[in-house]
């Protein structure tokens, strides 16, 4: 039997016997290679999930929806290792109860799907903790070294040209399970701390203010930039900030439910070496 | 001709060290260079990164943080806090391409008048040496310009 | 025997119109993106692309503008209106959706009041479109009663030629034949085909789908809440629509001085609505996306006798999650049998 | 290039300049401007255009633009009033704002009351809190030509007795013979000096009970309060026709292009903001 459907009886069951009162997943997408989020109540309909390497979409966000758990029913959620450390902030950060989420995690290494044993977050450390150890093989390193290497003005002028493509439709922030924001911070108006409008100034304000909200909190599961209409490699910023937040306080976000958020904490001999 | 430059710089400083240190400098009849607008706060806890990207915007050519000592926060540790915030928003200014030499940070105490009076001259004069923030002010100039097409 | 322009000559048409103070657009790249911009040469344009990632509609109504300036002295304000970079455009190759789009947007821009930016702008464009020979999964144009080789909108059809050489050559309206006749040397007579234009696909059926949507029962029906379940809030699509218009005036400056912006705003944001007292007409997605349909395929038109799509699918296309207008009335048609 | 073919207006967006010549507090955080034009082009306009019932944008450059009604009668062109409630960025610069200072002013935009068509009849107006000074507008408009209409009956009511808007010009009703005046405040809100009734608006007019022959209904007030009084005018007998009411909801532009203030087809801000109850209840009532 595939991991699909496998899955899927795992769905039926589940919703059959009430066990969750809905299961979030992938269903077939307007084009073959596309998969789009599906949500199932009815144990008739689990037929429609899909589980392939096209999966990508980290569902996590969904679970933090207005209304979805406050009922304290259960919800079951198709997750990468990604996703399932964005449970862990989630819960770390108090917005949702990890009792509530059933996991049916997967991953895909060299084409190849696997399923992730476990129910609950916490049944997954050793995956997560995995992760830790062979630091996520993030995609543009190339990209990365050719920017650090940049004076501060040539990093400047990239990032400039970057934003200057930002039409701040906030496709990003949407995307992104860690903005959970009822009210984000460029929709303050008193004062207006960001400027609203997609000028250049406007544009490097949002984005420094979005990567700076992520810093240690970003599991790089790519949706930001997979949603951005005009390709700025936001993801290439969060990955810096991860990689800092790890050399600074030996932090990597997401590894367990009860991890203290690394902005909302501190030690005493933290790093100060550019403090004068 | 033109008028020798003179920076542009916004301190936001804790009320119970900094603050005070600064007071002490003051009644002590230091002399520091008069570039910098000191704006206190509570605490450095309160200091959010928002308000160093919101002197930017308003056209400061350098920015500072200080408050008290680890150890000295008059809350026990928010200054502990704002240490991990600066050091990842520095890194992430580093990043964008905002130079690090733009925004400086520094425990003073209230006992400190004469380092709050050295660290103002030190850094006004590190700042006049960048020369106005153009990148920042091009960004700023844009937001007055008209429609490019 | 009809005129055609040769790709080998656009370089020196591009050159004759900048000579006479035209700025040349059309699709290109730009730092890993299709855009219609300002281009120097011909070599800049990219017309194999089905459709530039970002449509047409910022050259007239850009993401945001100043649209006044404000000096506030003791006695008295001064206000500045800031109006568009004037001068004549050619935008070169743009597509049959986004230039019946702009042609949509007009009744709405000129609704007893006239926007003066818009207006500018359109009065000193002249759209020339090249038919499309190819079009992708998510093109719809026909499921909206136009076709790729439309001229609603357009000063001058090109039609690309089955050689693959340049252009059939059919100027539509005056300002097209203006604009032609000043490269009319680099035209030349031919008797060449034109190459087959693309085949859309009809996706859904629009006249069973607007009458559904006129039902006003339909209004409250549980299809909005399910269709629109996964749909995060972004205003990609409605950024990307050529034919979204939806805008906010924000002011940036301080007491004495500063700009009025004219900004996109999107109906898919939930503070579009939103009342100081906190009160939301709009107050969830489902109601926000029931309002993008119902405004371009009910509202709209019973205004202004067009629907406010012109089919580019760009909002499929580029949904983050897959939604879209093509989905939507597929499953309206449904609904509707 | 070739001929202008859109024809060019002065410039929508770029509002009036006009002068706060006195401002009068109305209740706690509620404050009434009287604005004068700068410009005489500016006032001419205003003067050929401005029917009672419509709005304006009302702005602080540098803050925005804010809407709401010119509670002012168009029996009184000379000058506009305003009256606002502070409660964001917009109104709160304005409320900042000091007599002598100015600020901008859009419009009018949107349609009006019909007052010609009122002629003759019967006048009943109920109003809720804040939601006076649009009704206000409308009452002094046909209390200027009191000859024209039959008898006037105006009930108005608020959460607590501070919250009462245009308290002087309540007075003045109260003692006028050709106006019936219906005061109320919401239970517990009342003063220990309050005379006048107390109870919910809906309420407080099913008691007063007015007659629904030749009679015009103009209801202002909280979404929840229209739609119990729209729920009592049905029971005393009124036509939803002969029933007025206004719509507000967000907007930016005032005049039909930002796409904000639309419920179902109807653009409030062109076409209306008033409507009368027949007209409402064909709106989809999820979008009000």
């Amino acid at each position: 039997m595939s991991i699909e459907q496998q899955y899927q009886a795992r769905a039926k069951e589940l919703l059959s016997g009430g066990a969750v009162k809905m299961v979030i997943g992938y269903g077939k997408g307007t084009t073959g290679n596309r998969r789009r989020p599906i949500f199932i109540s009815s144990p008739d309909d689990v037929g429609r999930l899909v589980l392939d390497d096209s999966c990508i979409i980290n569902l996590s966000g969904y679970l933090v929806s207005e209304g979805l758990l406050s009922d304290e029913k259960r919800v079951a959620v198709f997750l990468r290792p990604e996703g399932i450390r964005a449970i862990n902030i989630l819960a770390a950060e108090s917005q949702l109860d990890a009792d509530q989420i059933v996991i049916f995690g997967f991953d895909v290494n060299d084409n190849e799907l696997r399923a992730l044993k476990g129910i609950h977050v916490e049944e997954f450390a050793d995956v997560i903790g995995s992760i830790r150890e062979n630091n996520p093989g993030f995609a543009d390193k190339e990209l990365l070294e050719k920017i650090e290497k940049m004076t501060a003005q040539e990093r400047f002028a990239f990032w400039q040209e970057e934003f200057a493509k930002c039409i701040k439709c906030y496709a990003c922030r949407q995307a992104c399970p860690m903005c959970y924001c009822r009210r984000c911070i460029v929709d303050s108006n008193q004062p207006q701390w960001v400027n609203t409008s997609s000028h250049s100034l406007g544009n490097f304000e949002w984005n420094i203010v979005r990567a700076f909200h992520l810093s240690g909190r970003c599991v790089e599961c790519g949706n930001c930039d997979r949603a951005c209409p005009v390709n700025i490699p936001l993801r290439l910023i969060n990955h810096k900030m991860a990689v800092e937040v790890l050399g600074a306080f030996d932090h990597v976000a997401g590894m367990s439910k009860t991890q203290e958020p690394v902005l909302a904490s501190f030690k005493k001999d933290d790093s100060e070496t550019f403090i004068l | 001709m033109s008028e020798p430059f003179e920076p542009k710089i916004i301190a936001f400083v804790c009320t119970y060290c900094t603050y005070a240190g600064a007071d002490l400098a003051g009644t002590s009849r230091l002399k520091y260079a008069p570039n910098v607008r000191i704006i206190r706060l509570p605490c450095t806890g309160r200091i959010s990164p928002m308000f160093i990207l919101k002197a930017l915007q308003k056209g400061a050519d350098g920015v500072l943080v200080s408050g008290c000592h680890p150890g000295d926060c008059h809350f026990t540790h928010g200054n502990y806090h704002a240490r991990r915030r600066w050091m990842v928003f520095r890194a992430l200014l580093d990043f964008i391409g905002i130079p690090p030499e733009r925004v400086k940070y520094s425990w003073i105490s209230a006992a400190e008048g004469v380092k709050f009076a050295e660290f103002i001259n030190s850094v006004t004069e590190d700042i006049r040496k960048l020369g106005p923030f153009e990148q920042y002010s091009q960004l700023i100039g844009d937001t007055q310009a008209p429609a490019s097409l | 025997m009809t005129k055609i322009l040769l790709i080998d000559k656009l370089d020196n048409c591009v050159e004759r119109w900048k000579a006479a103070g035209i700025t040349v657009i059309g699709p290109v790249h730009r730092a890993n993106i299709s855009v219609y911009a300002a281009v120097e040469h011909a070599s800049e344009f990219d017309f194999g692309l089905v459709l530039p990632d970002r449509s047409i509609k910022e050259l007239f109504f850009p993401q945001t503008e100043p649209m006044l300036r404000y000096a506030i002295k003791k006695d008295t304000i001064d206000t500045i209106e800031c109006m568009p970079p004037s001068g004549p455009r050619i935008i070169f190759g743009s597509r049959a959706c986004d230039a019946s789009g702009m042609a949509i947007d007009d009744p709405l821009f000129g609704w007893d009041y006239k926007d003066t930016y818009w207006f500018q702008r359109r009065n000193e464009s002249v759209i020339v479109t090249i038919a499309c020979i190819k079009a992708d999964d998510f093109c719809m144009c026909t499921s909206l009663n136009m076709e790729p080789d439309s001229t609603k909108g357009s000063d001058v059809l090109l039609r690309p030629l089955e050689n693959g050489k340049g252009w059939l050559v059919e100027e539509l309206t005056d300002r097209g034949q203006e604009a032609f006749t000043q490269i009319a040397e680099f035209l030349q007579e031919s008797a060449d085909a034109p190459a087959q234009t693309a085949v859309v696909e009809k996706k859904f059926d629009l006249e069973a789908s607007v009458a559904w949507l006129q039902k006003p029962e339909n209004f409250d029906s549980r299809f909005w809440k399910e269709i629109s379940m996964r749909c995060i809030g972004c205003a990609s699509c409605t950024y990307l629509c050529p034919t979204c218009h939806c805008f906010d005036i924000q002011d940036e400056g301080d007491t004495y001085s500063g700009v009025r912006r004219k900004n996109w705003d999107s109906c898919s944001f939930a503070l579009f609505t939103m009342h100081t007292s906190g009160h939301n007409p709009r107050s969830t997605q489902s109601a926000r996306w029931r309002q993008r349909i119902m405004h371009k395929f009910n509202y709209f038109p019973g205004k202004f006798s067009v629907n406010s799509c012109s089919g580019c699918g760009r909002c499929s296309r580029q949904c983050p999650v897959d939604m879209g207008i093509t989905e939507t009335l597929q499953e309206i048609s449904k609904l509707s049998l | 290039m070739t001929e202008n073919i859109y024809n060019t207006q002065p410039n929508i967006y770029k509002p009036a300049i006009m002068k706060i010549v006195a401002r009068q507090d109305e209740a706690p955080g509620v404050r009434t401007m009287r604005l004068e034009f700068l410009d005489p082009v500016d006032h001419e306009y205003f003067k050929q255009t401005f029917r009672t019932g419509m709005f304006g944008l009302y702005g602080v450059y540098g803050e925005g633009e804010s809407t709401f009604c010119v509670a002012s009668p168009e029996t009184r062109k000379e000058y506009i009033e305003c009256t606002f409630r502070q409660s964001g960025r917009v109104t709160s610069a304005l409320a900042n704002a000091d007599v002598g200072d100015l600020i901008t002013f859009r419009g009018p935009y949107g349609n009006r009351f019909p007052i010609e068509e009122f002629y003759g009849k019967n006048l009943l107006f109920i109003s809720g809190g804040i939601a006076l000074p649009p009704t206000r507008s409308v009452i002094w408009s046909c209390l200027d030509q009191r000859e024209k209409f039959g008898k006037v009956t105006i009930v108005y009511g608020a959460r607590t007795v501070a919250d009462l808007v245009y308290k002087h010009e309540l007075e003045e009703w109260q003692e006028r013979s050709d106006v019936e005046l219906v005061l109320t405040v919401d239970p517990g809100g009342e003063s220990p000096d309050w005379k006048n009734r107390i109870g919910f608006v809906p309420t407080v007019l099913e008691e007063a009970a007015p007659s629904p022959d030749n009679c015009i209904a103009v209801i202002c007030g909280p979404p929840i309060m229209i739609k119990f009084t729209l729920i009592s005018l049905k029971k005393l007998g009124f036509d939803e026709r002969n029933v007025y009411t206004t719509l507000e909801n967000r907007m930016k532009c005032g005049v039909g292009k930002c796409g904000r203030c639309n419920v179902g087809s109807v653009y409030v801000c062109k076409e209306g903001p008033v409507f009368t109850a027949a007209e409402v209840s064909c709106m989809p009532q999820a979008d009000l």
